[in-house]
């Protein structure tokens, strides 16, 4: 069986694979959780998590789970060597003082302009809920996006303009989705690189917003360009 | 001499008057002044303005508080929970209101509250809805909104050790909203696991000076939600 | 010999008498700072100092000077059993955002209205350096000073107006001078104790500014008048 | 893998450019980053900013890089030295700048720099000459005025004990300035009595948490600025 498009692993992978050796990195919930089972040979992040702890660790082995240790997504963590606890306003002078490399969030919609919409459908009987997902993505230094390319029903999530409620405007760097990786430039959506098995004009066909090819210059020429 | 010890959580709790705005520490079960929030349940005090990040799981602590209709109002920024359906039933029913707050400004605002700050700029929630009805400013280049600083009548907390003259320190990630929540309430209740002598905690090591801590009662072997809600607990 | 007004000490004695028991203190350099020989049985009172420490103690005994434990005037102190640590911003927090009870500050000036004037000359080549001063008039919920009531040349230190630039505006609440202790009222400065072998008039014709007597209805007869 | 050990600290300041803006912890003698200071005399960087809360003490460390003219412009709450002419004499030449910040003022727009707060209000300095130029506000019957984030290109920063992420504790007052410092600058470096092994701090007691921190370098035996200036030692 040929592999078509990226399974969530794989997703999480390209985008470990983006970040540098050091960064400090907050990973919301879901997949972007996934992402600290690939980190490439050499390199070491360190995680944040918005309610307290620097340097955390990942799921404890059944039995060991302490209530006090816990994460974001109220799920218990461990704590690597070197970690430490603070409180809350301490923490988010960690995002919101720019000292965060790397947020990776999941999505609901996105725009070409990196507009991002993850934290309500703005349903009328919606209450809203928002968490730290503002306070992210206006404070971290690189907003990663991972997701599905659509929604169950093959809705986009990638669109001209949001219809849902912003969480933050021109905010997003990258969009990792099952079928490519997609840099959100001041042209717009422009393609990075293609799953294994999935077409442009796939991709084109799924993203409700125009979609730039690649830009294949070399840097050598780029420099000569210059 | 000074000594903010008090022998029993509905003691310490006794005064908190209907129509008091109170800041609850916790960030999910962690940290959460579960005890004392059930004194308080025990006590009746309605109309209450609560700060919390969350509304409560299952159906004790805040859920439990706010089950028992005496939450006028929330202030928080994630109202959801999992285990808990007594907050969206009574928002959906207009019976409790919400003032939704990003996370991290809502530590700012408390940290603000605490600190004499009366308002300050942040980006966050700039081209959203919540920016809607905040003042807008630009700054250097970039968009920000005014945010005002948030205090309280009481600030219920939870903490790991206390002394008699208010020091705290905390457990791991309890810690959370509780340090900043003390400096920001006229009255700061704090629950604590234990109670050692003054000067057994180290001066470098206290995370909460006593200038911000006005009593203290000892409870040993708090609940753990978690455990009550597995158990089907509901308080009372 | 009989007596006639009051030395640094009793003065400082004076300002202990009306600080209630448990009060968190701030003690600027200078004569504030004898208030801590005078602190009357069965109280106690904790001090903050500027510079990260709650719970000073005392001066150490000459030689176990530790130049890592200092006070706001960088002198050699002590940790009392219970004391704490943290930085410059934690701790203008609390002074900023009240949680100091009293403050007691020296002065240049000090104007009817509560108007302190205690960092600078104004002189046109006197180096401003206000160092805290302006933080704790505006942050401390009562603010003493002690204070000779006129300088070494007989020129009062009580005035109508300061003549110097302002430390803070209606910030003080009562004065503890050699000859007399005074209370900042909506009125103006309103008598509250005189010094012994001090007569009103004398007071008075040191004073500056227009002194009032003080309010000799009995606490009884007032509450009749409610 | 992570390790921002430095072995000297020449290599720790050796590409501060001149025209820098830079915070220097420590107050009075306490945590003064005496070496790091040093090493940046011997460096030579010129038109520098510095933000301290003083202006350094006798004829070393910062005393002694104003008194080298390296400094353009000072920030500072409290310009005046019991030991030092070095500041004065420039300041009446018209050779250097000054900014006077109140102390909290000054300690609060380097923790809102840290914290990407652009801007906050205080009821410092209302009424007084310092409000000269500020923006005024009433808010809920007070004034206020407007003060703006201090930030840095880089930090001095003295702390007692870091491990190589650059976890940092310090040692009693003499923490003062340093830990929001380390938050405001672009790149902190460090000197610290010890360096310690990973995980060798206790994660509840760090002060400064490695993000902060770019650089360590260690000084096991600082100099103690008093004892200098009682020797009349002047830098270089």
């Amino acid at each position: 069986m040929s592999m078509k498009g990226w399974s969530r692993e794989q997703m999480a992978e390209q985008v470990a694979l983006d970040i540098p050796d050091g960064s400090y990195v907050n990973l919301g919930i879901g997949i972007p959780e996934l992402v600290t089972k690939f980190v490439p040979e050499g390199r070491e992040f360190i995680y944040h998590t918005e309610n307290g702890l620097l340097g955390m660790g990942p799921a404890p082995t059944p039995g060991q789970e302490d209530p006090e240790l816990i994460n974001a997504g109220k799920k218990a963590v461990t704590a690597e060597p070197g970690a430490s606890y603070f409180h809350h306003g301490d923490s988010f002078t960690m995002i919101r003082g720019g000292h965060i490399d790397v947020c990776v969030l999941g999505t609901m919609q996105i725009s070409q302009h990196g507009d991002l919409a993850n934290w309500s459908t703005g349903a009328p009987d919606a209450i809203p809920a928002v968490g730290g997902a503002m306070d992210l993505v206006a404070g971290v230094k690189t907003i990663f996006v991972i997701s599905q390319h659509t929604t169950k029903t093959g809705i986009s999530k990638l669109v001209s303009t949001c219809s849902y409620p912003l969480t933050g405007k021109a905010v997003v760097s990258r969009i990792y989705t099952d079928l490519a990786i997609i840099d959100i430039k001041a042209e717009g959506f422009r393609l990075r690189e293609l799953a294994p098995g999935i077409s442009f004009d796939e991709v084109c066909a799924k993203t409700d917003a125009p979609l730039l090819p690649p830009l294949l210059l070399p840097p050598i020429a780029n420099e000569k360009r210059e | 001499m000074i000594d903010k010890r008090i022998k029993t959580v509905a003691a310490s709790v006794a005064d908190i008057p209907n129509g008091a705005t109170i800041m609850v520490g916790g960030f999910g079960e962690a940290g959460s002044p579960t005890e004392l929030i059930h004194a308080l349940i025990d006590q009746g005090a309605k109309d209450l303005t609560v700060i919390n990040n969350n509304t409560g799981n299952g159906e004790v602590g805040l859920a439990a508080l706010i089950g028992a209709g005496q939450v006028r109002k929330m202030i928080c920024s994630y109202p959801r929970s999992s285990h808990s359906k007594v907050f969206p039933e009574l928002y959906r029913a207009g019976k409790i209101e919400l003032e939704i707050v990003p996370q991290g400004t809502l530590a700012e605002r408390i940290r603000a509250g605490g600190a004499g700050i009366p308002a300050f700029y942040t980006a966050t929630t700039v081209g959203t809805p919540l920016a809607k009805g905040k003042e807008a400013r630009l700054i250097k280049g970039r968009d920000y909104v005014l945010e005002y600083g948030l205090t309280a009548d009481y600030a219920l907390i939870k903490c790991e050790k206390a002394d008699a003259k208010g020091n705290l320190i905390y457990n791991k990630t309890a810690r959370n909203f509780n340090p900043i929540m003390c400096t920001a309430a006229t009255v700061t209740i704090v629950q604590t696991r234990e109670i050692v002598e003054v000067g057994a905690l180290d001066p470098e090591h206290i995370v909460t000076p006593n200038i911000y801590v006005d009593r203290v009662v000892e409870v040993a072997q708090p609940v753990i939600e978690s455990q009550l809600i597995a158990k089907g607990v509901q308080y009372p």
